[in-house]
This record gives C-alpha cells, structure tokens and sequence, in this order.
C-alpha cells in the first residue's frame, strides 16, 4: 500500500494534486462531475479586493500544445467571494482549500489577506504576485526581490494562515526572488505562473487576444517549470508548490523529484476536467511502476 | 455535461467549406437546441467548439465551417475516427417565451443549431417561420432540410418557396429567394411572436434595429474550456457578468448591452 | 506574383527563411538531401576561439512539442572552422553566410568575430550572448544590458560587416536588453534562444540532461518568442530576426507580422530535415492565401 | 539517408517488452547491417531511432523494447498505420574485416541488428558464431531465426543446442545454453577471427576485458536529429570527435576511449 500524503507548510494533504487557481473556479462545477474531495486540496480562483470584471475578449489563445489567457483577474470581490462563494465551495468541498489571493497595491494584499485569513475553511493563502494580465500591478511585483518581500511581509503581519507566495517565471533569476520572500517570512512558495506569450492571426494580421499578450501556460511549459523548481529548491528551505504543464500522475512525480512537496494542475482542467481525478487514481500505479513507496520521500530526489 | 468518446459516422462537405459530421454516442447530456459540444482533436491543445445541429437518442449532428486549423482538421477525419466529446454544453434556446408564431434567423454557420430549434417548436405545435441568410448561392444548405420539417408536419403549402416561406432565403446578390440580408425578410413578416437567432455580429446588430418582439440571440466567443471553468469568454450582461459557454451562448434580447 | 524578398541590415535574401545556428552544421550535410541555395541563408554552428568538445552526453530530452539540448558549442575553434568548414561550406552554398559566434570574455568574442568578418562569404556576424549550456559566459552576457553592450561595443569596433546580437529570453526585461545592443551599435537583433529547461527520468531519479539544464526549444516555445520579438520592435529600430519554434511557412508570416525582418528556423530541422526547403516552396501558397504581396511589407503589421 | 513513408505490416510481440514491427517501403538507402532508422510518432517531438534487424527490397524489420514513451506507443501502433521514417542512417558494421570466423555478441536489444550482419557473414562465406545473452529465459527471443540462418547455409550441424553453437546463449540463471554472460560464452572460443557487438555498457566493457582480437561495438545515446545536425550524441574517440549518430552506431574497438 502506497503512501500518497504529503504535509504542506503543516497541513497534511491526502495527495499532492492540486487545481490551479483560475482553472477551477471555486470547485462547485466539478463537484457536479466528480466528488473534488478525492483531491488534496484546490486553490480558488484569484480573490482580489474589489470585483473585477477582467479584459475584454478574446481572452483565449490556442498555443502548440498550449493556450493564452488573458483573462484579467475576473472575480467579484473579496466581500462577495466570503458572501457568495465560499458557502458553495463548502457544500462540495470539506478540506481546507488555498485561497488565492492577487492586488494592484501592498494595501490591496493586505485587505483581501486579512479577510480571508479569518474564513475558517481556508488552509493557506496563495498571494499571487505574478499575474501577467493585468496592468499596473500583478506581475511588477512578481519581477522585484524588493517589492516581492515588502507584499510578503505586509501579509505575514497581518495573517496567521500559511502565506503560499506564488512566483512569476517571466524574470533572469527566479532564486533571487524566491530568496527574498523566504527572507521575507512566506511559509511556502509556488510556481510556475504562466508565461508571458503572444499569438497572432493571420487573417486579421492582429494579435489574437484583445490585451495583445497574455498568460502562455499547458503541457508546453513544463521543461520550464521543472528548471525553476529544481532551481528554487536548492536556494530556499521552504517547501515548494510546482506549477507548469503537469497533465499526468507520472508530471506530478517528475515535479516532487524537481523539488515539489504539492502539484498544482492548471490549463490541463479546461481540456480534460476529470484530469485532477484521474492523476489522484492513477498515482498508486505510477508510484509503484517507480518503486515509490511514499510520495513524501521523494520530494527534492533529483538533486 | 458529459465527457465521452464518439465515433464519426459521416463526414461530408455541404458546401465548399461547410461540412456535415455526424457523431455516435450517449446524447443523454444534450437538453435544448442551441447548445454546443467541445471536441478533443489530436495537435491540437483546445477543444473546438461546434453547436449541434440536430440529434436522436444515439447520433449528434454538427455543421460546421472550415475558419481555422481546428475545423481544417476535422473536415479531414475519417469516417470511424473515434472522438473524445463534451456533450451538453450552454444553456440553449428556451422555446416557452415563443409564442405561436417565433422567427427564426439563422445567417451562415449560425443557421446549423436553428433546424433542431425548428424542429422542437413544430412538435410543440407552434408555427414558426425560418430566414435563412447566405451571401451566395454556393453558400446555401440545408434549406430543403427546414422545408422537410414543416412538409412533415403539413405545414407547407403548394408553391412554397424560398421568397414566401415559411422558409426563406435572404442572398446579398438576390439570385436566391430575397436579394438582400435576413433583415429585408423580417420587415414583410409583421405578426412573430418572438425571434430566435444565430450568426455573425453585424447581423445581429441589424436585427436589434429592426425586431419588433422579444428574442433570443446565440453568441459566439473564443473559449477555453467550454464549461464554465475559466472566464475566458465572459462578458457583461444587464444582469451581471455571464460566462457566454456556461451562461449562454444564449442571452435575452433585454439583458443583451451592444 | 507574390515577392518573398526581404533585405537584412543592407543584404537582400531571396527570402526571410533561414535555419538557426547548431540545427544546421556547415550546411554540407543538408546539402545531400536538396539544393540549400534555396534558402535566404542560414547560420553556420555556434563558432568559438578555441576548439570544445562540449558538454557530456546526454545532451538531448524529449519535451511536450519540444526538446531540450545542451550541447554546449561543440566546435573546432575559429582556425579551423576557418580552414576547414567554409570551404567544404562554399562547396555547396554560394550566398552570403550568417557566421555564428560564442564566447567567455569580450575577448573571446572579438578574437573569433574579428577573424570571420575577414571571410569573403561571411555576410552578417551573429553574436551570441545567449547559450544557456556553458558555465561562465555565454548567456551571461545576455542577461545583464550592460555586458551585453560592452561584448556589441567590442564586436563593432573590430567588424565591417552587420553584427547581429542574439537575445536570450530568460529575462525579466527582454526591451532592456534590446535597447543597450541598439545603442552599443549592434546593426540587428536575433530572438530568442533558448529557454532553460529541464525533465527528470523517473527511472534513474535523475535529471535527463547529463548538464542538469539545458535550452528549450522546438514548437512549443513559440508563443514566447513572438511575443518578445512583439515588444523588441517597438523599442528599436534596427532590424529583428526573429527565432522560436517556427516549424510553417504560416508562422513565419506570423513572426514577420510580431516584427520580424526575417526568421530562423531551428529545432524543426533535426525533426524534419527539408522542412526549410518546405517553408520557402510553401510560402508564395500561403501568402496568397492571407492576400500577402510582398513580404518586406508585413514586418511588424501586426502592431 | 533518405525519408518515406512506410505502412506498418506486421507489429507483434516477440516477449512480453520486445517487438518486431515489419515496414513496407523503399529500402534504398539502406547500405550495412547495423544501421537505424529514426521514426516520427504522433505526439512526440523527437524522432525515435531504432536498429534495423534485416530487410528486403520492399521492407524492413525492426525488432525493440519498450523502455519509454515511444517505444511504449510504437508497440500499440496497428497494422496499416503509416509513418514518417528517416531510413540508412549510420555507418553499420564493416564486414570487411570479419576474417573466416567473426564472433557476433549480442545482448538483449543489442540481439536485433547482429541478424543482418550473420546473414551477410554467411553470404559472403564466412563462418560466423553468434552469442546470445539475455537475463532470464523469458527475455530469449530469435533464438531459432538465428539457427534457421546457418541451416540455410548447411552450417548447422546436427544435435547443435544453445550450449554447442554456432548460435550460443547464455542466461544468468543457466538455464538454458552457458550460464552466465556472453563473456562465459567468449572465453570458450579461442579461434575468432574478429568480434562484432551490440548490447549494454556493462556488457562492453566486459568483452572489452576478454576479446582476444580487434572488433566493432555499436553504441546507443540519446539522440536529437540522427543524422548528424545537432551534435546531440557526440562521443570523443582515439581519431577524434565522433557523432554515434553519423560517425557510428558503430565504432572499431581500436579508437573507443572507456
């Protein structure tokens, strides 16, 4: 019998497999699929302080093996997601769940981090300092060590969940600023978000997405994400949430040997929305392919 | 929604690049004309797309146009090629506000979900009237289809045609039924209860100049999942954001902001 | 009759197609499966002061629509690729070259630049402070404005003919990189190399990659390079080569359209060996397609 | 070098990890036993190169283990399917300086391609002996095909077995020809002329201990082109850089460096 727990910043997940924020909503359209409680948790859509309905369309790019969003942090609203959403979430989902949190300012993480420290159904909370598409924010604080420990710090002083600081892959040295916000207090850090990517369409010569660029992320960015896991883990002590293209039970053991401790699952959702279920079933087999006997000890193998 | 596997039973061009595939498999999913299904295609990372056009408790009927590489693709899959599908998908036409005497307008590709519209609101005894819009000749189908459905239910007259109706052809060239657009055959029918319709933009920008009653408009949108997962083709509403996959592709004349 | 002709710092290509730097030796090889002068030119294996066996074996992984290299510039230094190649190389292509050119010092750069720029079929010098697989140097230079101006500032001052610097895409700031190679005089810009990546064998535990990390390339990178080579137009003036995943003659027109001069094609060529020659047949087709006349005068439509 | 499309004829397993999948299509380029082919699967970048064990004029035989993704997905590949093949890509062996009585050291996978290289032996007169070495019984396969060889040629004599030759193999667990390695074979046959082989690294270097004469190793690296671009699978040697893909598989044992 194979042992697939894994404990995250001192919450113990039955799996390491975790949707992605933004690609799963706040779970109750699964739920109508399948019983998401299989999962290890999920991270809900990015929270921000006040609704948003996001960019204009298209938001949606189809990539070798991949695809562009430029979706823009759509969410309504730090009050109306406790309100609104939460209370559904909790219908279909019974473990602590990630709160994703993203902001325009310090004070803007602060806001919506304090709120939703105080929701008793949330485990961790996900300050998303990366966000590609939306201006004046979002990812300029993803790309600073400075402004990356100051939003780490400005949460950690005012929240007493474990702060999960998800990185941008879009800099010259992801340690630098993994670096800063272990200095700066995180519990744990995520990454990959996605790429920053453009495409365009021949017929109207113009880029496909209304914004121009936006979020490259699927199958196509796991090399990439793998290389900055791998990186992170020699430089921080933290654990580490891997992020980038992982589509399959055996992605989630190549990202735990890079150095993950849990796996979020993104773009692969939108194509195959059983995919996180699946991965959670086929885990054992894949495990004991690889004489793997529990995924805890495996975290950090490649090094 | 359901996922399951569908095997290509025909696939065939209706035009030069409008192409007819139909589709076996669970069809339990499908509720209402007007919703659409999400194709996995190999090489590509998306699914595609494509409302269904009609379908029986084991077939799904799909027209589609070749615009992109996606529907390039599909118009080359052969006969027992096996499909991963997502079936019942959006919300679909509601056909309760019809009336009895509904318009329904279908311009291009946007005419496909109207026939299996056309067919559930003869069955539920209605009498509705279909303006099918082409810019060419060699662009029309289906036409003798939608004059089967209301011949089946002894709603034809003798002479019937694409000029008088109840099916009729607008072309922008005139050499089929009405020279012009759908909207030069909405302002000689005065007494529909309500209207359907599907197609491009600038149609539907015509029509909201000229309906007279209520409708319904199915709208297109570069999607990501097809479910209601990602908010990639949200827009505004007069009742709030709406997913146009999940919510729509079918909004209300009234909430609808141009 | 559509024009494919587009003209690169001064010289006229037949057209904008041109296999990319270690994908296509000295050409010779390609040479016995069809006609190379077809191509616009191509640019010759990464050439250094002294000769380099490179780095370990494995060098090669597999990615999802990509692959993953760390060759490390294999080479038999400056001498005698001078002695040796071009004149196997003038056996079979009888267009100006595109002479690529490593190094680990500014030194090391104007020693081998200096040297090729005095050959005769030698038509632009394309510098490459980009190569992700050797340890003290390579893109080093490509990550920091600064070195990279100094290495373009030494190169031109020793040079006659068009240098062309070659970008390294892991970068926070792609634009700031581009702008200080425009200003140390660089006469064009060529982008991206390769991303760093990586995969791990879940049999061995190990990283594939005998180096660990390696470059990213193939389809899959696509989406990153057109959106680089998107914001490097609208920051300089001189001209772009634009490089990534480029496998059809719709997706050049597609990097042409980002603002693209002319473009490279790489790790297609190992998977398809004519897919050049396929590109250039295909191109006048899929320009009448999209009701393209002239090439030259599609660069950078999309902005 | 040349690529083709080939039809799959035949794809069947010969253990329960090893195949042999038959290829119809031109086999021109194909100049000496010991060469690969590289193959472009549906939903893989890399091309995969796989030794070729024999050919005609119109196909050819490859026989290989499942040890990744693509082997895994070549073996579930039906019959009829077509692929993109690069074919005649390596040097191959030099028969030339096999001498009357070349020894032929095959080991697990490395078995395929010393198949040709008997066959051609044996056509141009020469008396090969071949050792075959698995790990366990289970693993054996193309025992008889070899034996079938030297029948052909009047070369084998009655009574010949596993343990006796000209066809010898060894197991670990001895239970069935000589137990142990091939090199338990080698130290047996004291009048070879010259030695041929492909298989493990570890099986190599302990021929590299025992062999008695000069001889050929063909050798395996992770490859990007195969045919002599990227520079993916160099290997430094005694007369300089290699590419195993281009200069090799095979290389003579006088310029290997261990």
């Amino acid at each position: 019998m194979v042992n697939t727990k894994v404990n995250l910043c001192g919450l113990t997940l039955d799996n390491p497999v975790i949707p992605a924020s933004g690609t799963f909503g706040y779970g109750y359209e699964f739920a109508e699929l399948y019983d998401i409680n299989c999962l290890g948790t999920f991270s809900f859509k990015g929270t921000t302080k006040d609704p948003r309905f996001g960019n204009p369309t298209p938001r949606i790019a189809e990539c070798p093996d991949g695809m562009i969003n430029a979706v823009g942090l759509q969410n309504p609203g730090v009050e109306r997601v406790i309100a609104e959403e939460l209370p559904k979430l909790k219908q279909c989902f019974h473990k602590p769940v990630m709160a994703n949190i993203s902001g325009f300012s310090v004070e803007d993480y602060v806001y919506t981090c304090e709120k939703l420290d105080k929701e008793e159904q949330v485990g961790w909370l996900e300050v998303n300092i990366s966000c590609p598409n939306v201006h004046g924010g979002g990812m300029a604080f993803g790309t600073s060590p400075d402004a990356a420990a100051e939003v780490t710090r400005a949460v950690k002083a005012v929240t007493t969940k474990p702060v999960i600081v998800k990185l941008s892959p879009n800099v010259t040295s992801i340690t630098d600023i993994a670096a800063a916000v272990e200095s700066a207090g995180a519990d744990g850090i995520s990454l990959i978000n996605t790429l920053l990517g453009m495409r365009i369409d021949l017929k109207t010569k113009r880029p496909v997405i209304a914004n121009k660029m936006g979020g490259f992320s699927g199958h196509a960015i796991l090399p990439v994400a793998l290389r900055m896991v791998y990186q992170v883990y020699e430089t921080v002590k933290i654990p580490i949430v891997g992020i980038g293209g992982v589509s399959t039970a055996e992605e989630v053991i190549e990202m735990m040997l890079a150095g993950a401790t849990a796996v979020e699952i993104g773009a692969a959702n939108l194509v195959n929305p059983y995919v996180c279920r699946d991965i959670v079933e086929k885990l054992p087999e894949v495990m004991s392919k690889y004489r793997i006997n529990s995924l805890s000890e495996i975290i950090g193998g490649a090094h | 929604m359901k996922q399951g596997l569908y095997k290509i039973v025909s696939n065939e061009a209706l035009t030069s690049s409008v192409y007819r595939m139909v589709l076996e498999g669970d069809t339990s999913a499908i509720t209402a004309p007007g919703q659409f299904v999400n194709l996995k295609l190999d090489g590509m990372f998306l699914r595609r797309p494509i409302s269904v056009c009609d379908y029986s408790d084991t077939t799904i009927t799909l027209i589609y146009k070749t615009v992109g590489m996606g529907t390039e693709a599909m118009s080359e899959l052969p006969v027992g090629t096996v499909l991963d599908v997502l079936t019942g998908l959006g919300n679909g036409y509601n056909t309760a506000k019809s009336g009895d005497r509904p318009l329904l307008i279908g311009g291009g590709v946007g005419v496909p979900p109207m026939y299996r519209l056309c067919k559930e609101l003869i069955a539920e005894g209605k009498h509705p009237r279909v303006i099918l819009g082409f810019n060419t000749p060699e662009e029309i189908f289906y036409y003798e289809e939608f004059r089967a459905l209301f011949a089946e239910a002894g709603l034809l007259a003798e002479g019937a045609d694409a000029a008088t109706g109840p099916v009729h052809i607008a072309t922008a060239d005139g050499s089929v039924g009405v020279k012009g657009f759908v909207t030069d055959v909405m302002k000689d029918i005065s007494d529909y209860t309500y209207f359907f319709t599907c197609g491009p933009c600038p149609m539907f920008k015509a029509i909201e100049r000229v309906a007279v009653t209520s409708g319904q408009y199915s709208f297109e949108e570069r999607m990501g999942c097809g479910f209601g997962a990602c908010m990639g083709c949200s827009c505004k509403t007069k009742y709030g954001n709406k997913r146009i996959c999940k919510d729509g592709p079918v909004l209300e004349r009234e909430e609808i902001i141009w």
